[in-house]
């Protein structure tokens, strides 16, 4: 799950990371008054689930609150890599002097988390990783024995020369790697971590991603998901536990098991066809899981035909069918459906299946091309 | 013969009383897996079709033998499950939940390489030895006993393969899920390596997908260490970026752990990948066909 | 260090640990109006830093107000064990089906801590230890991987049958593992932890020591020191870094190093004599805490004879005769005063102390011999 | 030769710039101990004494060799000194702050036996093996070389036990304080072990006090291992239970840690135990003119 970057920001606060002080603003009268209060020069940045928002125009420097407003104005409903604006933040600008990067995520070939710092900080650590690999550092940290301060302070070595800059990064990486614990999180990063002129160290920006699996546990956290930032569907999915992502193609697809769906879909494209989603309805036989699936396939008005790819092995294929059957007194599709149900219960199925008259295929290949071939006579 | 269960295998079911673990604990039993005990605290003392459950696995242990078990817990309940089963000395644990947080998991991977024990799992289905034992929720009508070691990140795309395998007549030795999670204890070059040194095994399927660079890592311990034939299937190819297509460690960082480099790593190293999972035993055909005549050959230049 | 019961308690409900509702009282009056205000049966429990308090009457059941205050009148200014009862806490008394003993304490052998359970609770666990070792468990954890949740339900499982009371008792034991890490502690104990009538399991009794090594980032706790508790020279010698501990004897000791002080106590007892005090200046030259140490051992009205024992290592001789002068001219002793002085600098120290005329020796045995006998001519 | 520092020890001085640091860094060098570098985060570049100083000890060692650290930094930071010491692959670490928390130190115990590093302390006088290297405080004029081996828990008890020693004309192979902690890094019998399988020594004397169990699992290895003489004294035999004596661990906790159960325990082993430091030298003597004896007569029986 992603937050924003002032959600970020209220988790190191909490955690006494040192950040500047902000606030968020969702009309440019907002903006105005904040920057009226801080008196003093001020940053707007758009507040959306998308990287590089500088590069986008998405973060502005105002000169005061007049220029704020104005700003915020342009910023509030813009377009940015598909989502629009809703919020600003407003935080006070900084005299920057050095801009570093600090970032944490868990390294899947050492399965350790892993500190990664550098001294080039305020612009894409992949273009840093990729042109100037030595100008990364990074500490893999032993997941039991936790980050030791000796530690922390040779990482902020590479990034500051005064020891006092030292002592304080030192304590903001320390600092970090405890909310990555505590937060569940699957990555942390302050890009850029700055030294302003009265040299202090201070995270300018703050991104914060949560592993979906540690929310459970994370009942704060769980609060900080911004909806609009969202597909509606794959929201509607995830409270049907189903997993959903939307695509850009016409066949919808509609199967048991993340491995067999991502399957299905690159057998669609194989064919010739394009698929319009990924959607796994999961373990359980709930017939209700069925129609939740055919009702957000349904819902996008691309989709030309819809195939549905059950190996039943917990699932079993008579509750699917029931489903379907259900689904399609309940829906009343108005494009051509071709199931393909096999394993566990599959003759039961092909029985109560006989009720709504659906053209079916033997295996994965036959229920592609189907679907193909149906949507194209549409 | 077969890798990690057979037909000694002496089973603990972890979470035994809940709606999953009794009734996989009896579809195990059922398939002739020795299923000795199953633990849930609290429910000490009853059974489950037959089988004696007790409170605490160290209970467990003193009362029955067992080298094997198996977790049917919920997400917060199945880290401690496996510590549980590793300190009462279990070698070889099969963890089927799935939810599980990768952090955690990070810790656990370190725990059981300390203390030597093997973790199947998180997230995956577990593994089967046809006609030996079965461990997780594989289903036991589609596997055939035979040759061929079969080891997969999903489920039912791994039962797809199993059962296009099944009806060309190529058993299999094991078939094992080793989970969709980022952080799981048992990866693919683990099984390649006991497959490789299983004698009942003459050749390998591999079912990878997006994520991750385990693949890639397959890749080269093939090269370097696999005599026996090797095919693979990679699915994701139509994943959009930085998007957790269902498993948890199925997601495209960046630029990296597309389909594509896969399957590019793979050709590299000689593994041919399929490109549906119902053209894989035609493709695992050829390339036995292919190692025996190089086999007569090179036998033949001696 | 060791706190009170009412103040472990505090530490204990911080952390969530389920204790009865109690609050203190220094006057029969307050005590009366605490237990008004509870409106039931209360517990009169004596603060004060000795084990055995129920034994010896400093605990008491009142069964309404009046009660309360008429045994808080008798608590309080009672003397426990040498120590004067100055508070007493009210609490709530409880039904009590079941009681248990639960502790943790930093074993020296294996270097681990060591959790301890049993269910022979409510009395001297050193005693159910002596004569039924095998109703005691202990489990030895790990310092660097933690308790595990597993490991605090089988303890559990050692104290109930019950899984609703065996989850509550794990919840406790992992807490209170927390609570031993989080306050330095070199102890926790609840004895008894109970079950009531009610299902609930409660810690009617909080024991937490503390490491003194751990006081410098444990300000909150450091504040809890009752210097009531302690003897007033100890107080002042720890103030002035010395080590200090009050004897019974009558031959005053001031030694550098706690190996040597102790020794130098021995040696008093083996030619003789009785120390009166344990006395360690530290390693440190300071003349000033060998003043410190003169007028602390010359407080004691029951020193005849005051030895000085110094192996000058990194303590510099002429450092500590320097002391010793400024002592005499400060605080002109009525009682002989013997020094040893050997080591570093001890040719310079001996040229200083010409100053004062003191009988000097050249070996520990000498030193402690010649004091004797000056105290027995006294 | 001696034992854990010799003419071959490389020494970094960690908080070399500190007073205590800096002053003993000084003595160690005058000694004759190769001090190759100090370690004090913002003072890289600087000199004490000559020596030349780094900000970690990452970079020291990456400019110098070293074997051994000696730490002299304030209790909140040397734990984290130690682990730094050890992180970078120091095999022999000597902690002389005190004041570090007890729990803190477990964690650390199970830390260095895991990476099979030495550490003495901490709250020690460190070591002195005459005429090779001193690393500590102690004062290297009461000293003398010869082949008695001296370990204590104490610090100026140790020099008086050592002081009569060369008095005597007893000179000394090494002369180890372990420390007073409770919780330390190396024990009796890691020193006892050591000392007898040191060619050079001869003789060994043991200095205990109250509190734990250490003098009692000593003279049981004395008993089962040890082939040399020993001699013991034991501190602390007028101290008052549950009171804390100076040190963190010379405490009598209950029942257990007394000075008569250990003498006991000592006694029952062989071992002599002086009644005053200064008796040490005649009762040694005596227990090495028995032992060639022994050894003597036992080789005319064969």
């Amino acid at each position: 799950m992603k937050i924003h970057e002032y959600q970020a920001k209220e988790i190191f606060a909490e955690a006494k990371i040192p950040v500047s002080p902000g606030e968020i603003a969702t009309t440019p009268m907002e903006a105005y008054e904040i920057a009226k209060k801080f008196n003093q020069p001020v940053m707007v940045k758009a507040q959306v689930h998308v990287g590089g928002r500088g590069k986008a125009g998405g973060i502005k420097y105002a000169e005061n609150a007049e220029a704020a407003k104005i700003l915020a104005q342009q910023i509030l409903g813009m377009d940015l890599k598909g989502l629009t604006v809703k919020k600003v933040l407003i935080t006070q600008a900084e005299d920057i002097i050095s801009e570093s990067y600090v970032g944490i995520i868990l390294d899947r070939n050492t399965k350790k988390p892993v500190i990664m710092v550098s001294s080039s900080g305020g612009v894409d650590i992949e273009e840093v990783a990729a042109k100037t690999p030595e100008k990364i550092f990074r500490l893999y940290v032993d997941p039991i024995e936790g980050l030791k301060q000796y530690q922390a302070r040779n990482l902020a070595y590479k990034l500051y020369r005064d020891i006092k800059q030292v002592r304080k990064a030192a304590d903001i990486i320390s600092k970090l790697y405890d909310v990555y614990w505590k937060v569940d999180a699957s990555l942390v990063e302050i890009n850029p971590l700055i030294t302003n002129t009265g040299g202090e160290v201070i995270a300018l920006d703050a991104k914060v991603n949560i592993d979906d699996n540690g929310l459970y546990r994370q009942p704060v956290i769980a609060t900080m998901r911004d909806l609009d930032e969202e597909d509606p569907y794959e929201e509607e999915a995830r409270e049907g536990s189903l997993s959903f992502v939307k695509l850009d193609g016409y066949i919808g697809c509609i199967v048991n098991g993340a491995g067999l769906a991502m399957t299905t879909m690159d057998l669609v494209k194989r064919y010739g066809g394009e698929p319009a989603n990924f959607l796994d309805i999961g373990g359980s036989s709930n017939p209700q899981k069925v129609v939740s699936a055919m009702k957000i396939v349904l819902s996008e008005p691309k989709v030309r035909a819809i195939l549905i790819n059950i190996f039943g092995g917990i699932t079993r294929c008579d509750d699917v069918a029931n489903g379907i059957v259900i689904a399609f007194k309940e829906l009343n599709p108005n494009v051509p459906v071709v199931v393909r149900l096999t394993g566990t219960n599959e003759k039961e199925a092909a029985k109560i299946l006989k009720a709504v008259h659906l053209p079916t295929a033997n295996t994965i290949d036959d229920v592609v091309k189907k679907a193909i071939e149906l949507a194209n006579l549409e | 013969m077969s890798i990690f269960i057979n037909k000694k295998t002496k089973l603990i079911v972890q979470g035994i009383t809940g709606r999953d673990g009794s009734f996989h604990a009896e579809q195990m039993k059922k398939y002739g897996t020795e299923v000795v005990a199953g633990v849930t605290p609290g429910k000490g003392g009853t059974t489950v079709v037959g089988i004696p459950v007790f409170n605490t696995m160290e209970e467990a242990v003193t009362r029955v033998k067992a080298n094997t078990s198996v977790i049917y817990v919920p997400p917060p309940y199945a880290v401690d499950a496996i510590y549980e089963a590793v300190d009462v000395g279990i070698k070889t644990v099969v963890c089927i939940t799935e939810g599980v947080p990768a952090n955690d998991m990070m810790k656990v991977y370190a725990y059981i390489k300390e203390k030597g024990a093997r973790l199947i799992g998180p997230n995956c289905p577990g593994l089967i030895s046809p006609g030996e034992a079965k461990v997780g929720i594989m289903p036991g009508t589609i596997v055939k006993k035979g040759n061929i070691g079969v080891v997969s990140r999903s489920g039912t795309l791994t039962y797809e393969a199993i059962w296009a395998l099944t009806l060309a007549d190529m058993g299999q030795s094991t078939c094992i899920g080793i989970g969709g999670d980022q952080v799981i204890g048992t990866n693919f070059i683990d099984c390649l390596d006991a497959f490789e040194k299983d004698r009942s095994t003459k050749a390998i399927v591999m079912i990878g997908e997006i994520g991750g660079s385990d693949e890639e890592t397959a890749a080269k311990f093939i090269k370097k260490h696999v005599t026996k034939p090797v095919v693979a299937f990679i699915a994701g190819q139509t994943a959009p970026p930085g998007k957790r297509m269902g498993h948890a460690g199925a997601i495209i960082s960046g630029s990296s752990g597309t389909a594509a480099d896969k399957i590019a790593a793979l050709n590299k190293a000689g593994v041919p990948v399929a490109g549906s999972p119902t053209e894989i035993p035609d493709i695992l055909k050829d390339s036995m066909k292919k190692a025996k005549q190089k086999k007569v050959s090179t036998k033949t230049k001696k």
